[in-house]
């Protein structure tokens, strides 16, 4: 099957609109690749998107997706699980969107694990609303809004995460595309919840956390690196500094899945199934009505 | 001499069993061929504060409680202090003797105090205090001589699970309070007689016909937060999700609820929301993207008084502007206002097809009054088997197999109306978005692309208006002296008042919108144009119909009757303020 | 001949400067004497897509921008093929000559080519790509025999931060521009004269004169959530905040947002929120908390094309009846839709004394086009100095020590507005909560005291109505022949379509709603009753306006000319529809 | 000072409408005790809450209150905060409100560390709403909403709180009212954000986790120990099941609060200065429209 899709199925006519040189180009390519590696089709994914730069990604490439508003993609994305398990959805949205306006929907998702990949554009910063700190901008950072500075410290994200409950944690980074293609498609893999924060510089309006920042700080976990062990995963995953891993810091095949618990979902996708009451569940009318009596 | 129509009010704090015993007997009435229309009065508290169930039961069909009480069951002294002087003359009080109430002062007001010693009764009997309630069920049967058979039948039933011994201790209780009342002499103006072979009966308040309509309607998922008064619609679908095969979610929030019903209705479920004005209130920017984005919506808001949260527990209908202009620029939406139970039940069947062939969100306004209050209806009223599915444009498997075109989501259409496919099949991979959008689903800022969208979307709600919106419904002399116009549940007091003014000499009759939106607008145009003198009865203060009327019609109505204590209309209010207008 | 009124148009990509640019010329024309009037047209994206800064100039105060380009500089060969058709004849357009552009084809159209080696005098004479902008502005006064001074003061200004160097590069590629124009003999119809002695003006757009009537206004709190096209009154206040004393926050969304201004305000702050369509329906929950609690909340809605996320970077007037209607129940609210800049100031300065006088929700509703259009007033207009602070029925610490009666928050008065004190004194310890509530704040359940707090709520729209809410702007002749009705931004095309009208024999005349709800129901009921033939002129298409005018008063306009393509009106397209009208 | 003020001073006529036994009462006992204990005046603390049982806290006690919407207390006590930082700002909310809904605002307060007190009502069930899952509610339990038993894992508060950045997290018990008012006066000291997560038995809907539940489980952290030292705290916050800690788990005094970080609060609360631009910040409205020119 892997060997009828190539990168040419996912192509699409729009030009993306994002700034020369910014880091959701690689971020595109990156899931573009991964969904080739493992033979999926357009069809057999669903990217939900909120609202940013970032989010404007299922636009520039040929795969369905829906493009929601700004906070909303995790729980626009869960009921599209849990109504078609069988579809694979990626969420691909801002810093802003997912741990700013969007966090408590990222929160529970990762304590419920519902099976879908959140690749998080984390440029911290808002890019398309022309430059305002975000949840994870550093401290101190100059922006529109904070003309003296940020004055809050930033959220870590994949510590929040391992905390919440998430199954499936990584770091990858737009200066990298094959390692973060290698990273997304073991994200989407992974049965349960999985996250991909991905450090994208946004050449605009964060000149701080530039490719160069990146790249002076970022190592690759290495093949010895376990991500089963939970106590290893936290450490790393609150490693920032001079030193910042990229990979899979987390995986725990373990817990089972939200959708798989759901009663509803024995048989498969509810919507593959009919929309008579009667002929889906068995149950007649009659009987409906007679507890009525 | 049979009575024909009385009510019985069951008094007594949270947490007493009030509202299970009121049930039960309700039922059993149900089961006698009498007709219940039963109706809870709550406060937004577990246990304690003072709670009623009102009962009343007539030999007719029903559509409203109304004034005056005929038996007051006190639980509570605080019961008696409350309904005293809702009490007719001639009617009574059943209360355990161990209360301290003044009997005196009953009888001055000419109701008779039947003192019962339930609690006794019921330990003697039963060995527990708590089946006081059924002691008190028995005294009311005694004095009404109602068949004590089909209460003995809801004790059976009820009890069944908590094994013989109870149902036996329960049946006892039930008797003894029949004895009790029947050897002190106590005697009554009331004579409940049943109806025989009037066949079988649902007993249903409209949150539940509302749940039925919607699982008989291809209802598959449901993402709700609890909000009273709306969460016995999630409760009960929740509870039979397993045997239906239904999806149900609770999530974080409201934001959550909406915009997972959006993603699985997107895929091709029939997602359900429920909620009650504060958690609709955060819907509204979802509900900009389900219009936007032509995904099918559905969602049950069961209103309460506003503004805030208001008052949690109880009635009124100031939801129906806030939710018609909903969101951020225009687009349509269908706003469903049943009034009956099956108006609600047929609202929440045809919500999924309007929603699906229209591709829009549409919103059931309902209230705590429809919601809660408890009557008995034919099971066909209840047609769960003649619902049918209809997806509207909808494209089939085969249908996607067979397309040749490039598949454009949001195809410009004679009636506005795109033929829809679901994510998952290879003929059909394509984006939508809320931000305004080619044919195709792409991002356009191109400004005629951007008018003929909008009227696009915009014809939508003409095609629906022609199409599935219903007119309103029409009761009473066409040359009457006065006409009433009303919406959601105020109809059922407003259908009963007619009859009152008639019995007083006023010829009246009533418009009752049950779609309200898009408003029907040229039925309500021709009743308001017939009529002599007209009149809005609803539950807000700011006569929110009557706005919506003129604001499409430029028609004003001449007159208001508006209540907003949280209280539903009762037909005597509307008759007195009929009276003070004509 | 000296020009009257002329347009020039910058286009070229997102990110090259073209703004700047633009308002780099428009502060010069304005210090000329002149009246500019710039308007600009972006997408929602960062860099790249053709975007375009359009600049009328005129000898006398304008209101809208025009159609017709006189003069366009194209940056790219985009702005050529986008705007060619729009040039008038006679016009002509300044291009860098390494443009791929036809200029045959311009002449063919009676259009000029003006082509420049933009790019080789920025680098020759300024050393850097970047300076073509100014070549540009250079080549413009060239042509127009505009005095350069006013340019040069702009350069030394704005280029002082980065020191003499860039200040002199810059100086003399314009310079080389106006020599490059004139040694080449290009001409054109355009002869930009000063207008000497004028004075002193500013030069603001519409969320600028917002922010400082905010700030004048006593404005000591922002929180708010980045939205285009608001964020710029946030970023404005941001900036300033350290030096004016402001607390600013951005924070995790507009839930936060507004219910940290609720808080805020509760303890006595002056506290604003901004946002756009989007973020206001997240707003809707909290816009009844504040309601019920009376609660003062200032928040400034700069609407863009709806539904959903729409056109993001665009004009819109869709968020009307949305606004108005907010939120579950009833209860009273003040919208102001500004038209003008010194309306947007007013608007700012007024809201929080609205707020706390009916301690209430007041809503500014501006749009996208009166929020980024840039043009020079007299510094009088922004009356900052006239501002006065009025808290209402605010208690003072010393009326506070002498407070004998427990102090009700909720207190039943004449004008429904109870005496306000803020927590944090001995005598005032209280409560207030979302729930219905007693005068001293706790919570009721009482059906009486309900419909009194309703009534009292209610209460202070009639008298916020009776002495705050100004009457609609009229102008025209009062019995002309045709009477525009119209609101916000929208004001500024309508009023000059008047003259045009005039022009043209057509007598018309105008009503603009500066000020949308409480409808100024009487004022607008006799202008439409003295009208012999009305229309309606808004930016959305539903004609949200019309119908409140008619929800509110019954009255129906005649006609409707509707625009919802993201762009703003223009007083020719007004012109062209009203004559198709009459 | 503390002489000034008795538990008296905060009797007020309303009688809660708790079930009897419920564990809010514990709560509001112990709240008003440690307000007596630290010589706080009703009129100097505000409490803050939203919709839900716990939430009606502020009705029974003589004290400012704002009972505000579900979810949306922290947001409101933020702001109260940020206008007047000299006012003791308290907020009483159930889990679902805290966790559940409101989750996004708990986190970012963690992290911006704003001096508020949050009091968490955990009943880890939806009381008010008559018995549906929390956010807290254990896997498996079996409610309205979950009739085969709950499937998502419970959200852990103490561990989220500390991974967000918390500065003092803290557990209570209904059970030991004193020494929940000890806990509770220590988290109002506390400069920046404190949360007291206090095991609240609803003796209505949660009967699997009642007082009987707790008292064989919760232990008190002793006077060894430090909670300064994050690594323990973190484990102590962890710590869940046969042994249930109670007391101050985490404490930091190294973190400045966000409102001591706002230039504008710089002299002092907003609220006590003056409305009048000029005279609160000494700019001429000359300069500022010169601005403009
Ligand atoms: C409800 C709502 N609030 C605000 C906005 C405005 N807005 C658009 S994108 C954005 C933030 C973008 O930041 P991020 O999510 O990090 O994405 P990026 O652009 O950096 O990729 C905001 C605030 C919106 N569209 N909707
Ligand atoms: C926006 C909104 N959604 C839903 C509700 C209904 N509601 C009231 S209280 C409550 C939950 C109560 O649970 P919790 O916060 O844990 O408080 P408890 O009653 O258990 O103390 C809900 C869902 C509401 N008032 N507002
Ligand atoms: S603004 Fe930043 S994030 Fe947005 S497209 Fe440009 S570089 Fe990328
Ligand atoms: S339902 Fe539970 S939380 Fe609510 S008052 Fe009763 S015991 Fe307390
Ligand atoms: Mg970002
Ligand atoms: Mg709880």
């Amino acid at each position: 099957m892997a060997n009828d899709v190539s990168l040419a199925d996912y192509q699409y006519p729009t030009q993306p609109t994002w700034c020369p040189g910014c880091g959701d180009f690689a971020i595109l390519q990156g899931l573009q690749m991964a969904l080739v590696d493992l033979g999926l089709k357009p069809h057999e994914s669903l990217l939900v998107s909120g609202i940013g730069c970032g989010s404007k990604l299922p636009h520039y490439t040929n795969v369905n997706g829906f493009h929601s508003i700004h906070g909303r993609p995790v729980a626009v994305a869960t009921g599209v699980k849990l109504a078609n398990p069988d579809m694979n959805v990626v969420v691909t949205a801002g810093d802003g969107d997912s741990y700013g306006i969007g966090a408590n929907h990222f929160l529970h998702a990762c304590r419920r694990n519902i099976g879908i990949t959140q690749i998080v554009e984390d440029n911290r910063v808002y890019g398309l609303t022309k430059g305002q700190y975000s949840p994870t901008s550093y401290k101190g950072f100059v922006t529109k809004t904070s003309p003296e500075g940020a004055i809050e410290p930033p959220l870590d994200p994949l510590p929040t995460a391992l905390t919440s409950g998430a199954t499936f944690i990584a770091r990858a980074f737009s200066g990298d595309v094959k390692h973060m293609k290698e990273v997304i498609a073991r994200a989407i893999e992974h049965e349960g919840y999985s996250l991909v924060d991905v450090l994208q510089p946004c050449v605009t309006f964060n000149p701080g956390r530039s490719y160069d920042f990146y790249n002076g700080r970022v190592y690759k976990l290495g093949d010895d690196y376990d991500p089963t062990d939970k106590d290893e995963a936290r450490k790393t995953a609150e490693e920032w500094g001079e030193k910042i891993p990229l990979g899979v810091i987390y995986e725990n095949n373990d817990k089972p899945t939200y959708e798989e618990q759901v009663p509803a979902l024995r048989d498969g996708p509810i919507v593959g199934q009919s929309l008579d009451l009667v002929e889906r569940s068995g149950v007649s009318y009659e009987e409906i009505k007679r507890s009525f009596m | 001499m049979v009575t024909d129509d009385m009510t019985i009010v069951f008094g007594g704090n949270a947490g007493q069993g009030i509202r299970s015993t009121g049930l039960g007997f309700i039922k059993a009435i149900a089961r006698s061929g009498l007709f219940p229309f039963g109706r809870q009065d709550y406060r937004s508290r577990i246990r304690g504060g003072h709670n009623f169930f009102e009962i009343r039961v007539a030999r007719k069909q029903v559509y409203s409680h109304t004034e005056g009480i005929d038996l007051l069951v006190a639980i509570t002294e605080d019961t008696v202090t409350e309904h005293l002087d809702e009490i007719v003359e001639g009617g009574g009080v059943i209360y355990d003797d161990d209360l301290d109430v003044d009997a005196e002062e009953m009888e001055e007001k000419g109701v008779k105090p039947y003192p019962v010693p339930l609690e006794q009764i019921a330990m003697e009997e039963g060995g527990a205090k708590i089946m006081a309630n059924t002691a008190a069920i028995g005294a009311i049967i005694g004095l009404t001589g109602f068949d004590i058979s089909y209460i003995e039948g809801i004790i059976e039933e009820n009890f069944a699970v908590k094994g013989d011994e109870v149902v036996k201790n329960n049946l006892d209780v039930a008797n003894a309070g029949v004895e009790y009342v029947n050897s002190h002499g106590y005697s009554s103006n009331y004579d409940l007689e049943p109806i025989p072979e009037s066949g079988e009966r649902m007993v249903i308040n409209g949150n539940q016909a509302f749940a039925l309509g919607a699982v008989a309607g291809g209802c598959n998922f449901i993402s709700a937060y609890p909000m009273t008064p709306s969460t016995s619609v999630l409760e009960w679908i929740t509870k039979h999700s397993k045997e239906l095969n239904i999806v149900t979610k609770q999530p974080e929030s409201e934001l959550a609820a909406v915009n997972m019903a959006i993603g699985a209705s997107h895929v091709g479920a029939r997602a359900l929301v429920t909620t009650s004005g504060g958690g609709f209130s955060l819907m509204v920017e979802a509900l900009g993207l389900s219009g936007m984005t032509e995904t099918p919506l559905v969602i049950a808001e069961v209103s309460r008084p506003g503004p805030s949260t208001g008052l949690p527990t109880r009635t009124g209908q100031g939801d129906l502007m806030s939710i018609v202009h909903a969101s951020q620029g225009d687009f349509p939406r269908i706003v469903l206002t049943p009034g009956t139970i099956q108006e609600a039940f047929q609202a929440g069947a045809r919500s999924f097809n309007l929603a699906e062939k229209y591709q829009m969100p549409v919103i059931t306004l309902s209230d705590q009054h429809l919601a809660d209050s408890v009557r008995a209806v034919d099971p066909d009223v209840i047609d769960m088997e003649g619902a049918e599915i209809d997806r509207g444009e909808f494209l089939t498997e085969e249908e996607l197999d067979a397309l040749e075109e490039p598949y454009l989501r949001h195809k410009f259409t004679e009636g506005g109306v795109s033929p829809r496919a679901v994510p998952g099949h290879e003929n059909a991979v394509y984006k939508t978005t809320g931000n305004e959008h080619t044919e195709k689903g792409d991002i356009t800022e191109d400004p005629e692309l951007r008018t003929k969208m909008m009227d696009k979307r915009a014809k939508k709600a003409k095609t629906a208006l022609k199409k599935d919106i219903e007119p309103p419904v029409a009761e009473g002399p066409e040359d009457a002296e006065v006409s009433l116009v009303c919406w959601g549940s105020t109809y059922g007091a407003v259908k009963e008042a007619l009859e009152k003014l008639e019995e007083e000499g006023v010829s009246a009759n009533l418009c009752h919108l049950k779609d309200a939106w898009p408003l029907p607008a040229d039925p309500v145009v021709d009743f308001l144009e017939g009529a002599e003198k007209t009149v809005i009865v609803e539950g807000n203060d700011s006569g929110e119909m009557k706005k919506l009327i003129s604001q499409e019609t430029g028609k004003v109505v001449d007159h208001e009757i508006l209540k907003y204590d949280g209280r539903p209309f009762t037909p005597e209010y509307i008759v007195q303020k009929v009276e003070e207008v004509i």
